[in-house]
């Protein structure tokens, strides 16, 4: 037993990281922001190339021929960077959607429980749908995340995703830790630098408190989400996306708070991790599902 | 313990009820969000009706032309406006609520004279210079400076979280006049016009996407020493006379209307079928509980301010905004559950409320500083070294 | 409109804290504990002889003929002193139960919501029940509340005491308001006095926030208690009993962490007023049907 | 990633729990918890057996008559023990898990000769004289002096929360021995038999209603020099050297047994009927996932110590333990749920549980204390003035 990322896991990470500090920077960040142009076709290629899609895709099929344990891995990175787009989606879509594995095709998915889709109008196919559907453009709270409403009869039914769902809820989960552990820097980097009353605002103890419960958070979720990567039992999946979705909302709004009036502009980041935070939540399993889920395996292993 | 209201009060209310009846169909339609003008004319062309109804600076003194009316009829009169959705005091909240009774209280005759009367018949707007960039929680380490130079005062520096500053007409304005004295003594109180030459004006977006914030830079702007309210450096105290004003009354309007808004989520939860999940019925049940207290709190709090000399004391509003801020935040969350993925789109407008309440723990002093001042001035302990 | 107790009132109040404080102080509460003998007869005729059972009776029936508000205040002095006994059901039973009013006689009720009953070992009756039920004596967290376990069909129908859930959950809820403000005064005092790290530990934030928050609890309840008493509206009623219990048992923890491991002895009171607290908030009324009955007049209220 | 075992460990796992299946049936009768000597002969009875077949000291190394298992070892171990039922390692906590370690990692050759294999073989049985009535969270403000006296010290003063001290032979003791130094520099570590004159133990109850812990008085009590482990003013270096010891295996078997209770909760709610409030299974449904998590965190820190030299730094287990400890009591509350009125009875086991995890969020550095641990140590927030 050896919990631990290997060398290897390490350097895949080390890797994306590199990747996206490159390419998908600060400023990329924001200019998406302003354009309000989620996908970047160029960089989802690059993603492509990289095996960002292709992953889990055995390499008789032209992938990686890695398993979950990467792909949280490299999720955890996209989404610390907050990288937009249905990675989640055409990440699933790779060898099932022509282009999905090579980061050709955007692919998207109704995995927000209805009749709301995201990405719909970047998309070039939806994930276990037929065609693609038309959709009303909806104004959306995150602006890296644009929605359309479509006809309640071309959603599809809840078994053609099914399959999906579990692995489409722990990559989720491991976007939501990166993004946890993203706000915890940022609100420590803010709490030693921003000056009140003296001192730097880190050094007050309600401060200092925020941001240790910000790590705890997120460090309990990121094993929940490793451990269910590696075992991939129903349960554990459950457990990394609920305490997933609750460390990237909880920090996104602690980090909030720590960065006092400066967190409340749209300059700051932390509303972008905080609105794509409540978008995941909503994604592939939410909460009351996850509890559910995990309720019925304790019973059963009670006995 | 008397929660039951006088006849004068009630006649009160009678009164001002057939009188929005009467007067709230007749309003223009509202303007759009962005279009500052049109906000500046609708919200000031409120402020006439009410100043021809004898409604304005209700809770304003009388010899400052207010109607001296009791906390309780100002209570009552926020509590009608908001439950027949009458305009809320939008680009007057300044004049009315903050420089207005600052004036009142600490201006010379000749300032009162010049400065109330276009406030209460809505002919002039005014907006706050007091937050700084690096003045956050702590107002007074504010670094503004003003040079005197003959008859004026030479401003330079910046300010944030000024609303309605692209339509003001003055901004009252906290300045360091001698920064050499303790941080609190050296601040000074102005009256500056926010045409003068080196105001700059630059809207703040905030996380809800809108600009309700600006900021506004001065450079070498010049303002008269006679429009200074209150003496040199004797600013702070002048600043914080008017928390007195506000006897209790500070979130009448905001509970009444998120009363309202628990109301619309039940329905809406008993139309989409969520009010069937025990779990989110009884989280709004309990947030019905929440805000029902905090409404008697508030009565309460009216009720001490009516009674005693001076109003209620800051320190009983952070009791209030702590139970407050909390309970509104975790008001829109409900919200949130009740949509679910609805939540996510702007076009419902609790998703909009919800960006705007994580302001509340932060503005006005974050809920950290209200702590502080619970536990310090009400409670007695001791002061960190 | 003023909401504040009349002189009246808080005269009254302040003539049960300066009974209780003279007869049921520290000393006489911790030797209770130490003798785990909870009903203090004379203690009870002494509270009966000052108009505490028979307050809301009419003085035509030998009462004192005030109402709802001025009997919370002095529940709130008794939930404050930690009066042990049932002093809603006997409060209640004055005008029904002879000697109740007097104070002569000790009632309980089946408060608790099943076969349990509090303080049938002490009691000359039982509300809504005919005769005094057998009971096997059940161990007690709480050393002041002795606890019997009641053949099932002795104990009364919802029906027979539908009557005084209303009334006993406010007055209830009274007590748990007196508790919360007195642990409130007990982790301040404590964090003035005791002294780590070189200053006292009220001088640090995390203690400090602690503290503040249990204010809030408290103040937020009595208002809740007091509103509910003046206009005994249903939902109002409702209210209090959650708020009140929430700031009594959540006090009391705080009140704990404060103390640190001197909160952790018995010789502190703190477990006290906890455990109490923990009692109170299963009689009458618990947070699920407070919540439920109150999501009710809200869908109502909504129309 | 990996969370597999090795054949290696497999087959420890698997002689483990035949030994245990083989052995569990042979012990005597528990003894009441008033029963301190019966506990006491229990537990080194426990010890004992251990000791014959070979489990004793798993986690010592092999030079101070250990086993040097590696950090899997032991947490198997640990997790084998709890899940069988064995006896917790009660009398012998602090000898094996504190004591020991330090004499074995600070102890001269004769200290550890003399020291050692009576905890081992389950001869002896030591508990800790560290907190002071008046160092709780600053221990190191610790008043316990030791005044040299030709080849003794003299000891006086008292020492809180002492486990087994009615049954205790040795005490591991930190006295001041430098008033005039720093706090941390003038503590040394000095090993105290309990049967000598001056010692007074007096139980000390706790609202739990039991008597777990002890005061301990100590009146001019002699130790010879020679009974000091670690040079003299350096006891706060060589008491933090066990905490490498540990190995991220602290609460192994407590996870564990909270993950039994929650099956035994949701049979219960099931058996009653409560589990059809989805309000109460989701929480029990949270908290399962919560502790699985735990679980896995428990793994991980394993793994980290089991590759790194000198085992996890305290401050790892800091974050586990601020989850785990809310965790935990967050169960008991959830307990009492599944029970509703019954949770007043102490004849509910869990109510005396729910008592005593009252002081997970203090015991062994508060919450506060570990908030402040994490945001400085690890996260480099600077230290307040």
């Amino acid at each position: 037993m050896d919990f631990r990322p290997t060398e290897d896991q390490r350097a895949l990470r080390a890797g994306v990281r590199a990747l996206l500090a490159g390419r998908y920077g600060r400023e990329a960040l924001r200019a998406s922001v302003d354009t309000g142009v989620a996908v970047d076709r160029g960089l989802w290629r690059e993603l492509g190339e990289a095996g960002f899609f292709a992953l889990r895709l055995p390499e008789s099929e032209g992938g990686v021929g890695l398993g979950l344990p990467e792909a949280v891995l490299v999720f955890e990175e996209a989404g610390r960077a907050l990288v937009p787009g249905p990675l989640v989606a055409t990440h699933l879509a790779a060898g099932v959607v022509p282009g999905a594995a090579a980061g050709t095709a955007v692919v998207t998915a109704f995995d927000l429980g209805g009749d709301l889709v995201a990405h719909l109008g970047e998309a070039d196919a939806v994930l276990g749908a037929a065609g693609l559907p038309d959709g009303e453009p909806v104004r959306a709270a995150d602006p890296l995340t644009p929605l359309h409403r479509v006809a309640p009869h071309r959603v599809p039914r809840r078994g053609d995703v099914g399959a999906y769902v579990a692995e489409g809820a722990l990559l989720t989960a491991a976007l939501q830790v990166g993004s946890a552990l993203r706000t915890v820097e940022l609100a420590v980097r803010h709490a030693g630098e921003r000056e009140q009353f003296g001192q730097p605002i880190g050094a007050f103890q309600a401060v200092k408190h925020l941001c240790a419960q910000m790590l705890v958070r997120a460090e309990v979720a990121r094993t929940a989400v490793y451990a269910a990567a590696v075992t991939g039992g129903a349960g554990e999946v459950a457990a990394a996306k609920l305490l997933a979705d609750g460390a990237a909302v909880d920090n996104a709004r602690d980090c909030l708070q720590v960065h006092g009036g400066m967190g409340f502009t749209w300059e700051a980041d932390v509303h972008l991790h905080l609105k794509r935070a409540w978008v995941r939540a909503e994604q592939w399993r939410t909460a009351a599902e996850a509890e559910e889920l995990l309720a019925e395996e304790l019973l059963d292993s009670a006995g | 313990m008397d929660l039951t209201y006088t006849d004068e009060e009630r006649d009160f209310r009678a009164r001002l009820r057939e009188w929005l009846a009467k007067t709230l169909p007749e309003l223009p339609a509202r303007p759009s969000p962005d279009d500052w003008p049109g906000r500046r004319a609708y919200d000031l062309g409120w402020q006439r009706r009410l100043y021809e109804a004898g409604y304005a600076g209700l809770h304003w003194p009388v010899d400052a032309g207010g109607r001296g009316a009791t906390p309780t009829q100002h209570l009552i009169f926020l509590e009608e406006t908001e439950r027949a959705g009458a305009p809320y005091v939008g680009a007057n909240f300044v004049g009315l609520l903050h420089a207005g009774p600052t004036i009142a209280a600490e201006g010379t005759a000749a300032q009162r004279a010049r400065w109330l009367p276009p406030v209460l018949r809505g002919d002039e707007v005014w907006c706050q210079g007091f937050s700084e960039p690096d003045a956050g929680s702590d107002l007074a380490s504010l670094r503004t400076r003003a040079v005197r130079d003959g008859d004026d005062y030479v401003i330079t520096g910046s300010k944030i979280w000024t609303s309605h500053a692209e339509v003001a007409d003055w901004c009252e304005l906290l300045v360091r006049t001698d920064p050499e004295a303790p941080k609190h003594r050296g601040i000074s109180w102005l009256a500056m016009p926010m045409d003068a030459p080196g105001v700059t004006v630059r809207p703040l977006r905030t996380l809800a996407g809108s600009t309700e914030f600006a900021e506004v830079f001065l450079d070498e702007v010049r303002v008269p020493v006679a429009d200074r309210v209150g003496a040199e450096n004797d600013g702070w105290r002048v600043t914080m006379v008017t928390l007195s004003f506000e006897r209790g009354t500070a979130f009448v309007g905001e509970v009444v209307a998120c009363r309202r808004t628990l109301g619309e989520l039940a329905r809406t939860a008993k139309a989409n079928g969520r009010w069937d999940d025990p779990a989110l019925r009884r989280r709004l049940g309990r947030l019905y509980g929440e805000f029902g207290a905090l409404w008697r709190l508030t009565q309460w709090n009216v009720s001490e301010a009516e009674r005693s000399a001076g109003g209620v004391p800051g320190i009983g509003g952070s009791v209030f905004k702590l139970a407050y801020s909390h309970a509104r935040q975790e008001l829109y969350d409900a919200a949130a559950e009740v949509l679910g993925a609805a939540s996510l789109s702007l076009e419902e407008e609790w998703t909009l409320d919800r960006l705007s309440s994580l302001s509340y723990t932060i503005a006005a002093g974050t809920s950290q500083i209200q702590r502080n001042i619970v536990a310090e001035r009400i409670l007695g302990l001791p002061k960190g070294r």
